[in-house]
């Protein structure tokens, strides 16, 4: 890698024009597609979108786990000023754990079945620290006990399959963070729980983040996480981020017509007449024929009021509207945010 | 499975069928399928051979030549082995002549085809049947007749199936005869393709009891089962729809084998019976000459080999066009 | 655990008493006679009726199922009120009066050579196949795996026959490289042993290392797609770690125990490979026992090899559990 | 009532096993036919060796002397291991090698009361392998066995018809065997030994003019009484001969060891050579291996016999059907065999003469001789008696003018059309029964063939070699066309004739029931002029072709060879076999 000038960097993540494409016999697909997005130590940014709009694909791409082989990552990942993208696979392997960890959606299927769960957390710390068999155990004992395990060291012996979901959940989540990391990308960390379990599972992410001072990289659908965890925002469509910014900007000044309808489709206790939910008409694009133009226009019920039929044929760009606050649409601000007033406003909900 | 770093699980094909509206599966297969340049021409053979076999009288007399008549001029009269080099290949005879009899090996080898295509069609198709209905009924209805038709596969696959056919084949045939059966070829050709499909179902049958144990929680079964929709109805209108691509996969997966088991049996000795001829068959006549003709070993059994292959190969590209997860990229 | 084990060698031996029970009906429901093809040449109605009854052809067939049943644990003895009793010592599983010996002695006399012939197979498979699976799984859609699943193909569509008359064709009577087959225990003579043994070995491992390639192939794919492995990844273990340690046990779990069953199928006697190659093995003895419509032999023979892939599955089963702590609880 | 058993023997050769040591029958054979090209016979046989005799067959039929009826194997082990009163002297030629010498008795027997009573005296010095010595109660015993029936199967029963034994109400004899001792009393009655225990005494129930060559065979040999184990007495039976059985394991890779008999006494026996230290019997071999083996012929191969050559080899070792190539000259043997191959009609299932007149019309012998092996495989048949048979033999004229005019070898559909046609019935359908093999297979292709030219369908029926006999002796089960093969226990035609074309034939598959017929051959049978007898023979046979009750379709020929110093290299007349108590290793 020849990045003569490394640019001071003003965020510890740094992700830019990142894009993933995969041949294939089908056609070329676009996974992600010039994703940016920033974060600082001790930041927790949420991604959020419908599935398929490649925000699993951005996680695994800024882990570096997206197969080279198999893949064309192109743009940059910047970590502590460091370029993952273009590093060789030891290099990377050698951040994976250490620096930069990463907790799944299903903690069912994450943990090796045949493997004791003592050994597959000693594994992780003995990959990237030379410690003795009995410190390993040791930390291992006292990550199960951070997160809240009970008894940590009998349950050490046990095997995955001994442990409830939310139980497991816990266990990766010890796994993840027992090299202290400094990143954490956390892929839909709850979808696979139990109701009751999610905000546990949620409180100690956060907890241990405040603890290690972890950039999160929260990977979700579930805007009410958002609401609780995040604060910044990066929505995806498409494979694009179509609008990011703080939590703030997007939940009370959403300014793209896709995040509108995101935010109209999540039932709210405060909603009063909420007595259907109002879903995005029309599915999500196939990420191997991406429509041309604005990404959004075949389901965008907004685009006559751009002239012409521009969302169909130019790519709209992200640009700043506000500080911090990026947004890809080819309507004027004004429009948007008279948009935005009618969207929220047919909620029962006062702009702010 | 999640997703994961394997470009295939990425979400490109489960979005398809929601995705492509408007074309069923069918068609979505049929255009992957069309796109497997192996598929289209290993397809396009089988299309002939089939039409060979089928049309093999009027193919054989175009040619002059037909698997019966004997040769005399042919073949030595000290030893009665073949007159001229590679088994008697000439202008009259393509591929040869047999030993003994002077009869045509080419015209030999495309009744031998129709033969072990009709065998082998006929099974797998009976199989298929067998396997389907049994493995619906056994997944479906659970409980005692599960358990009843899964010990009963359990029986049939510990059976040593070669030495069972070969033991049984006199006497089964017989009795096939005396059920009405015409005697001769048509008995020996009938239990050949029960005792395959016999041997052969419990596999497919536990592949489709799996999917209906999957299927038969969704939604749309729990909706017709509450509206009230008989079981006969439930379970071939509402559980077989969903479980053809399997079955398809197995069947044309089959088909091959069923070819080479066939083959294995005349070569064992039990096949159709003289004038006629299969694959088996002359492999196992050559087994007492190849030593000093060996196209008598290589020319069937290369038909052979060109058959199964064939057939393997459009039975992948068909499960790789149905599931491309767990074919090649 | 120890449940599991009672619960499943119960349901193994009524299984196996459905099977003898099954085989003996078939068997006792055709017409072929018995007790006339004990006869010589002059047979006279009474001869066959004085050996149906030493047969013990002459009692109900239930009875005839318990005799037999009693036989393989306490031993029998036909033709006990005639002046020239037949002993069959347990464990007896008929006898053949054609061959004048004890089945089961015959088949213990087969199985050596079935043995060497499976066991020699066996190793030679199970290594070429998951070694070449695992490189294909690992250059999925290159043409290292599209070369392996292209041979893997063309393996599986060989039928053995046609593989063992090549062999023969080309490497001992073309190039004389062998000798032909004669099978000799490999105490006697291990050259000779290894000389005959080796066309088989091939033979039968090309057949079945050509399924098990693409088993493995397709078994390492999906274990290599499964979330534990990218949690592996995700942890930061090199790659070869993350296969041999991660990916292998779960993806070859599975394989080596349908290769167990493969085994055990192949210690019921490989007939077409036994019969290409002159191997004194069980397969031979069935083809023989069937050409010679030798009953007792044929159904000792069903029942032995029967037996071995129904214990196996027990063993397969059992070890399965040991293997996969998930199944010890069920 | 038995007969010699290649039939049987023959229907198993080409199938995946083959479970007899393949063989033959007695009979005799021109020495001008046989091939046994000078050379080999001319040396000096030298003492101790090995010979190797490899078989594909699994394990002999039977070991037990009174069960063995296999030509190939009575002379093999009436050459080495078991003793007989009688014997057939070690020939080439046809008469010479079909006469009688003493064995074990100093004679070939004292005839009195017109045929009706023979007695044997044994010679000095004769031991079992114990010791013993051999007494005429041992020969009694021997016989004695061959009457249980329901214990002592397959081996020949002319004891049971030959001896002056009453018969019980269903036709089997009173006398049940030594094991049940059941009439014990009336076959100590038809045997009688002297007082000295030296001679043997046979009383006859009617005159056999040669009987003394119905004591060639095993069924006539001595048994030590207290080593009979009945059914089993074949593991570990007790020799008489030069040589006893060392060990013996059957099956692919097994083998028989015999070595020398240390209580057997060259000065009693005359007879054999014994020159061999060891014989050994190589089971279940691949014929294409002893091909191999025998015609490369190094190390212990050059001591190896095989009883047959592969078809596809034949063209390789022979220049002709009866001359060696010059590479094989000198040990390799094409010569006619003791067999006639012939299809049998069932006469009680085609009961029309002209019908069968049009089956054997329409059939292409030509190509039937063709697929055996052509010119190789024997010479076109006319009867059921063989030129090598001698006097009894006479050219029938079947093809020639018995069927109304001369038929080519490849048939004649068109007079058969025209004989069907004649018949008043429709043309008919037949089954034809065969023991399965490639080649039969082929067989039958042809039979399906040329039959059906002349509007005949013929059903082939390949029935599993193990099962042949079982099923086509089984009156229910047999139909219309047999396939079969015959050959005589000893050279004369009371041991075809009557076997064949009599109810009371052992070998009736044809189910002939003629009685003018069945008069005539009775009267045959005790005729005790020979020639007058022989010209009998002739006349049944033809009358036998004529009403067409089998269809010969060759009188066939054999190949054999052994290895560069094997002697000598011939084909024993008497069983059509090599003369084994005659051979030596190394010259």
């Amino acid at each position: 890698m020849t990045d003569l000038s490394p640019a001071p960097r003003r965020a510890y993540i740094e992700v830019e024009d990142l894009s993933v494409q995969f041949p294939t016999e089908d056609g070329l697909v676009r996974a992600v597609d010039g994703v940016t997005f920033s974060i600082d130590k001790g930041q927790t940014i949420a991604i959020v979108g419908e599935s398929g709009s490649g925000k699993s694909v951005t996680a695994q791409a800024i882990m570096g786990l997206v197969n080279a082989r198999t893949a064309d990552v192109t743009g940059h990942v910047w970590v502590d000023g460091q370029d993952i993208v273009g590093m060789t696979d030891d290099e990377l392997r050698k951040m994976r754990g250490s620096t930069m960890a990463m907790i799944f959606q299903d903690p069912m299927s994450s943990l090796h079945p045949f493997y004791r769960i003592g050994a597959q957390l000693t594994e992780a710390v003995n990959v990237h620290n030379k410690v003795s068999k009995k410190e390993a155990r040791d930390r291992a004992i006292e990550m199960l006990q951070k997160v809240g395990i009970p008894s940590p060291e009998k349950r050490i012996e046990d095997y995955p399959h001994q442990f409830s979901g939310g139980m497991r959940q816990r266990v990766m989540i010890a796994m993840a963070l027992i090299n202290s990391p400094s990143l954490l990308i956390a892929d839909e960390p709850t979808t696979a729980l139990d109701v009751t379990v999610q905000a546990q599972i949620m409180e100690l992410i956060l907890e241990l983040q405040q603890e290690y001072n972890t950039a999160v990289v929260l990977i979700t659908h579930d805007l009410g996480i958002v609401a609780d965890a995040a604060d910044q925002v990066a929505v995806m469509y498409g494979a694009r981020v179509v609008e990011s910014g703080v939590i703030d900007d997007i939940f009370y000044k959403p300014e793209m017509p896709y995040t509108l309808g995101l935010l109209a489709s999540v039932p709210r206790l405060n909603q009063v007449r909420a007595d259907r939910l109002d879903p995005i008409p029309g599915n999500p694009p196939s990420p191997i024929r991406l429509p041309s133009g604005c990404v959004f226009n075949p389901r965008c019920v907004y685009k006559d009021r751009v002239e012409g039929d521009l969302c169909a044929t130019e790519r709209p760009a992200l640009l700043p509207t506000d500080l911090g606050h990026m947004v890809r649409c080819h309507m004027s601000k004004e429009d948007r945010e008279a948009v935005a007033t009618i969207a929220l406003g047919t909620l029962g909900r006062e702009t702010a | 499975m999640s997703t994961s770093v394997a470009p295939s699980a990425l979400p490109v094909v489960p979005d398809e069928d929601e995705e492509i509206t408007g074309r069923s599966l069918r068609q979505i297969v049929w255009s992957r399928l069309r796109r497997d340049k192996t598929a289209m021409v290993c397809l396009v053979i089988l299309i002939l051979l089939y039409l060979i076999a089928i049309f093999a009288p009027f193919i054989t007399s175009m040619l002059g030549v037909d698997p019966y008549s004997f040769d005399g001029e042919s073949i030595s009269d000290s030893g009665g082995g073949p007159i001229g080099a590679w088994g008697g290949i000439s202008s009259e005879h393509p591929l040869g002549v047999e030993w003994g009899t002077g009869r045509d090996i080419l015209a030999q080898l495309l009744y031998g085809l129709r033969i072990s295509l009709l065998i082998a069609t006929t099974a797998t198709i009976l199989t298929t049947f067998l396997g389907t209905t049994l493995g619906i009924i056994s997944g479906y209805a659970g409980g005692k007749t599960d358990a009843i038709i899964g010990r009963t596969m359990d029986l049939i696959l510990a059976f040593p199936f070669l030495l069972i056919i070969l033991a049984l084949s006199g006497v089964l045939t017989q009795r096939l005869t005396q059920l009405g059966v015409p005697d001769g070829n048509p008995s020996r050709i009938l239990y050949l393709i029960i005792v395959l499909s016999i041997f052969g179902w419990p596999y497919l049958a536990r592949i489709v009891r799996g999917q209906v144990l999957s299927v038969r929680e969704r939604e749309f079964v729990e909706a017709a089962v509450a509206m009230g929709a008989g079981r006969p109805r439930i379970l071939f209108k509402e559980i077989l729809p969903n479980l053809w691509a399997p079955i398809l996969v197995y069947a044309t997966l089959t088909l091959p084998t069923y070819i080479g088991t066939e083959a294995a049996l005349s070569f064992l000795g039990i096949g159709v019976l003289p004038p006629d001829t299969s694959f088996g068959g002359m492999l196992g006549n050559s087994v007492s000459y190849f030593s000093v003709v060996p196209s008598y070993l290589f020319i069937p059994g290369t038909v052979l080999v060109i058959l199964v292959v064939t057939f393997n190969l459009v039975g992948d590209a068909v499960r790789d066009a149905l599931d491309p997860r767990a074919g090649r990229v | 655990m120890s449940a599991y084990v009672v619960r499943r060698v119960i349901s193994m031996i009524l299984l196996l008493l459905l099977l003898t029970f099954v085989v003996f009906i078939l068997f006792s429901l055709l017409p072929t006679d018995p007790a006339r093809l004990t006869c010589g040449k002059s047979c006279t109605p009474e001869i066959i009726e004085a050996n149906r009854h030493r047969l013990g052809l002459d009692l109900p067939v239930l009875q005839q199922y318990w005799e037999y049943l009693k036989g393989i644990f306490v031993g029998r003895v036909y033709a006990q009120d005639s002046p020239d009793p037949v002993v069959c010592s347990a464990p007896c599983l008929g006898y053949s009066f054609k061959r004048g010996e004890e089945v089961f002695i015959l088949i213990k006399e087969g199985f050596p050579a079935t043995f060497w012939l499976a066991l020699g197979a066996f190793v030679m498979w199970l290594a070429a196949g998951i070694s070449v699976g695992v490189y294909a799984a690992l250059h999925r859609g290159k043409w290292q795996d599209k070369t392996v699943m292209g041979i893997s193909l063309a393996g599986y569509s060989l039928p053995s026959f046609f593989l063992g008359l090549m062999a023969i064709f080309f490497i001992v009577i073309r190039l004389q490289l062998l000798p032909y087959p004669s099978y000799i225990s490999p105490f006697e003579n291990p050259t000779q042993f290894l000389q005959t043994m080796i066309l088989p070995w091939i033979v039968l491992a090309i057949l079945y290392a050509a399924f098990y390639m693409r088993l493995t192939r397709n078994q390492m794919l999906e274990v290599l797609g499964e979330d534990y492995i990218r949690t592996a990844r995700a942890k930061g273990l090199p790659e070869r770690i993350v296969i041999r340690k991660h990916a292998l046990r779960a993806g070859l779990t599975p394989i080596v125990t349908a290769a167990g069953l493969d085994l055990a199928g192949l210690l019921g006697g490989a007939i077409i490979t036994e019969s290409i190659f002159s191997l004194p093995g069980i397969g031979s003895l069935a083809v023989n026992s069937v050409n010679d419509a030798d009953l007792p032999l044929i159904v000792g023979i069903t029942l032995v090899t029967a037996t071995f892939i129904i214990v196996a599955n027990l063993i397969v089963d059992l070890l399965y559990a040991v293997i996969d702590p998930r199944v010890r609880l069920a | 009532m038995g007969m010699a058993n290649k039939g049987l023997r023959l229907a198993a050769v080409g199938a995946v096993t083959a479970l007899a040591l393949a063989a033959c029958g007695g009979g005799s054979s021109s020495s001008s036919d046989s091939s046994a090209s000078g050379g080999a016979g001319s040396g000096e046989p030298t003492k101790g060796g090995t010979i190797y005799y490899l078989t594909n067959a699994e394990q002999f039929d039977q070991i037990d002397p009174q069960r063995i009826y296999t030509g190939e194997d009575l002379a093999f082990f009436n050459g080495t291991i078991y003793r007989t009163l009688t014997a057939y002297k070690f020939s080439a030629d046809a008469a010479e090698g079909t006469s009688l010498v003493p064995d074990l008795a100093t004679d070939t027997g004292t005839v009195a009361d017109g045929g009706k009573t023979w007695s044997f005296t044994l010679v000095d010095g004769a031991t079992f392998q114990d010791g013993a010595p051999i007494t005429c109660a041992d020969v009694a015993y021997g016989v004695s066995r061959t009457f249980a029936t329901d214990v002592i199967t397959g081996g020949p029963t002319y004891a049971i018809s030959m001896l002056d034994i009453p018969t019980a109400e269903d036709g089997s004899s009173a006398y049940k065997g030594p094991y049940t001792g059941e009439g014990q009393e009336l076959f100590d009655k038809a045997v009688t030994c002297s007082a000295d225990g030296k001679t043997v005494t046979f009383h006859l129930n009617k005159p056999v003019p040669d009987f003394n060559y119905t004591t060639t065979l095993l069924s006539f040999s001595p048994v030590p009484k207290a080593a009979d184990t009945g059914e089993k007495y074949g593991d570990a039976p007790v020799a008489s001969g030069p040589y006893l059985i060392e060990s013996n394991k059957n099956g692919k890779g097994g083998k028989m060891v015999l070595a020398r008999n240390p209580k057997w006494d060259p000065a009693s026996d005359t007879y054999r050579g014994a020159f061999p230290d060891n014989w050994e019997v190589d089971y279940g071999i691949d014929p294409k291996v002893i091909d191999q083996r025998t015609m490369t012929s190094s190390g212990n191969d050059s001591f190896a016999i095989n009883n047959g050559i592969e078809p596809e080899q034949l063209a390789v070792v022979f220049k002709s059907p009866t001359e060696a190539n010059p590479e094989y000259n000198g040990r390799a043997i094409s010569t006619l065999d003791p067999y006639v191959r012939y299809f049998a009609i069932n006469t009680q299932k085609v009961p029309n003469l002209k019908i069968r007149q049009a089956i054997a019309v329409a059939l292409d012998r030509e190509a039937l001789r063709k697929n055996a092996g052509g010119d190789f495989s024997g010479d076109y048949a006319d009867g059921v008696i063989k030129p090598n048979m001698g006097q009894d033999f006479a050219p029938t004229g079947m093809w020639d003018t018995l069927l109304g005019q001369k038929i080519p070898d490849t048939g004649d559909p068109e007079y058969a059309k025209k004989l069907i046609a004649e018949s008043g019935e429709a043309a008919p359908t037949i089954t034809f029964d065969y023991p399965q093999s490639p080649t039969a297979d082929k067989a039958a292709a042809i039979v399906v063939d040329s039959l059906g030219k002349a509007g005949i369908t013929a059903k082939p029926n390949p029935i599993e070699p193990g099962q042949y006999y079982g099923v086509v002796f089984d009156p229910e089960k047999a139909h219309e066309l047999i396939n079969a093969g015959w050959g005589p226990d000893w050279p004369n035609a009371s041991t075809i004739i009557p076997e064949l074309f009599t109810p009371t034939g052992g070998f009736n598959l044809s189910q002939y029931d003629n009685p003018e017929y069945n008069k005539a051959v009775d009267a045959a049978k005790v005729e005790l002029d020979r020639a007058k007898q022989a010209k009998m023979w002739q006349d049944l046979n033809t009358q036998a072709m004529a009403d067409v009750v089998v269809v010969p379709t060759r009188f066939g020929r054999e190949q054999r060879m052994a290895g560069k110093q094997v002697g000598p290299i011939y084909l024993w007349p008497a069983y059509g076999s090599w003369p084994y108590g005659q051979m030596y290793a190394g010259q």
